[in-house]
């Protein structure tokens, strides 16, 4: 199987591209892919925990924490989520923090890279 | 190289896809992209199929829209995510996001 | 001042981005305002669609299922049934070859009013005659 | 002296939409005009306590804190923040929270609107 | 109506502009909008410039993309937030931000 | 895999969005990847603009004074001083009218590298040689 590095700029809440990061990242991991998924700008504010999911809002922290649970590996900007209030032992458990480095690292070993732009 | 390209937009604002050069050239068609595959305007499917034959479009972003598969032009291909990542795999090389 | 009409329209659209879905909801808001205003006093939001904002209105949508979230379709239906004005372009429809009775009504949940298809001028009346607009 | 709504929606970060409103709204508070400012969608973000401001970043705190000082009255969307794992105590001392007719009457009462869209 | 419109790209997705009629039309560049007032594009102006005779432009949002005033086209006035807020308050009744 | 080329194409301006920048910040992380890879492992990414792209890069910036922020000016600079291959598309600088001599360069600050403008087909080539591509 192969490996597949997501990197996700959008933000969560309504946007939808965050939407398709995740389902992508969920079917690859169920064809067994191993995939990483790093965060940066706007997607940073996915990782703070305790969303409320309403019903006219998707949310960020069900999908991920399905993800983690499954074995994808996620990583938030740690300069974009500080830089954004949010520190480290307010964001979900089981996300990594670091710098945009790591995404390097995992591009480096993926034979699959997707970085999906916009705000 | 074999690229495939998503595309998450009706009216783009970059004409990337215009230059960029492939010898297998693929386009998925995802979001608001989707609209290239259902929608005519003024009677007029969309340039971006002309493009290329590998055409896709994913289903869940059609139907979300209240757009039907029957309503998609018959060159795409509707896929589901998980033929995207099995296109990502086996179609293509490098994947690009406009 | 007692009425005070906004133009609220919508160009993108929905699904891809918030903005256009928050437009909605907006205008909708219109009808608890008055727990913040004096009495007599109201906000009366037209909600319009034109160019790409046409696209997201088509009945059927299935987004609870797929996404989890309430479709536009959904809060279509709630604009008709807190007696909103909705204007969509016909123009607009037109050129996207989307059929009028493709458009979302709330007539089995016992609703007044209907998506009105106008010509682009009505909407270029309703941003005329509101207080503000507002575009999304 | 009039009075401004302006609404903003785009997120804080990086985001200069989101700067224009708060330099708008300082120079319209400057004029001895009346401000008040809606968060809804990206810019609720924008109202969670302790963002670290870093060079390579617009910061939404200060700008904010400066305005609410000069009688600014700033007011954010409560599902979309909440949506965004926010709640009220973690966020900025000084910022209303409430739905979105808050935003409608404070059209209401205003002799000028600006809603600044985009995500 | 008089109605100031701020547009703050510089392609632009929407053709509101085009549609919408006002006897007296403002437009105020800001952001990536102000590359109508500066930046030809294969030698032509903008478009936007000939739409109106009231046309402003963000000095700040010239200068932090390395723009000069003196870059800007003589139909198109240099103005700052103070200014912008005096337009918005003295000179026109509605704004939109496209 | 020895070294990975990575392709990072900013097609969209400077400032009103953070992805644009954004890029610029990934690119130069390149530098101090290394301490999470094994030895003899590399990054080396090619940081291209066009289209829209191009507009943002002009000298005399005035981000920090007017706004507060690192200008891209000066994130180009140390793109220059890490040795990073920076290539700008001669073609969309010529339909903006920028002179190749408005771009930012470090020679003040001792860097080797300059800005390279190219033409598209250089840009195409980065892109096909790359092992990965990245569209900002």
């Amino acid at each position: 199987m192969g490996k597949l590095a997501i990197g996700c700029f959008p933000g969560l809440v309504g946007n939808m591209t965050f939407d398709f990061a995740m389902k992508l990242a969920d079917a690859a991991a169920d064809k067994g892919h191993s995939v990483s998924i790093w965060f940066s700008g706007n997607a940073t504010g996915s990782v703070k925990a305790h969303q409320k999911h309403l019903k006219d809002y998707s949310t960020g922290e069900k999908p991920l924490l399905a993800l983690i649970a499954k074995g994808v590996e996620i990583c938030t900007c740690e300069a974009c989520t500080v830089a954004r209030g949010v520190q480290k032992p307010e964001s979900i458990e089981g996300v990594q923090w670091n710098a945009m480095h790591w995404y390097l690292a995992r591009v480096h070993a993926a034979d699959r890279v997707l970085l999906i732009g916009g705000e | 190289m074999k690229l495939g390209v998503f595309v998450s937009d009706f009216n783009l604002t970059v004409d990337t896809l215009d230059r960029l050069k492939a010898e297998k050239l693929g386009i998925i068609l995802v979001q608001n992209g989707v609209y290239h595959a259902t929608t005519k305007v003024s009677g007029k499917a969309s340039s971006l199929l002309d493009k290329t034959q590998n055409l896709y479009v994913l289903s869940d972003d059609v139907q979300i829209r209240g757009l039907k598969v029957e309503d998609v032009d018959k060159r795409v291909k509707v896929v589901n995510y998980s033929d995207i990542v099995d296109l990502m795999f086996n179609d293509y090389d490098k994947t690009a996001w406009l | 001042m007692g009425d005070v009409k906004v133009a609220m329209i919508v160009q993108k659209p929905q699904y891809k981005g918030e903005t256009s879905r928050l437009a909605i909801t907006h205008a909708i808001s219109y009808q608890t305002v008055e727990i913040l205003l004096e009495d007599g006093e109201t906000v009366t939001p037209k909600l319009c669609f034109i160019g790409e904002g046409v696209l997201g209105l088509q009945k059927g949508q299935n987004a609870m299922e797929l996404y989890g979230i309430t479709s536009t379709e959904s809060h279509m239906k709630n604009t008709l049934l807190v007696d909103l004005d909705v204007l969509v372009c016909k123009e607009d429809l037109d050129k996207y070859g989307i059929p009028e009775d493709a458009m979302p009504n709330a007539d089995e949940m016992g609703a007044d009013k209907t998506i009105q298809v106008v010509p682009f001028a009505e909407i270029q009346k309703a941003i005329e005659e509101a207080n503000h607009v507002m575009f999304f």
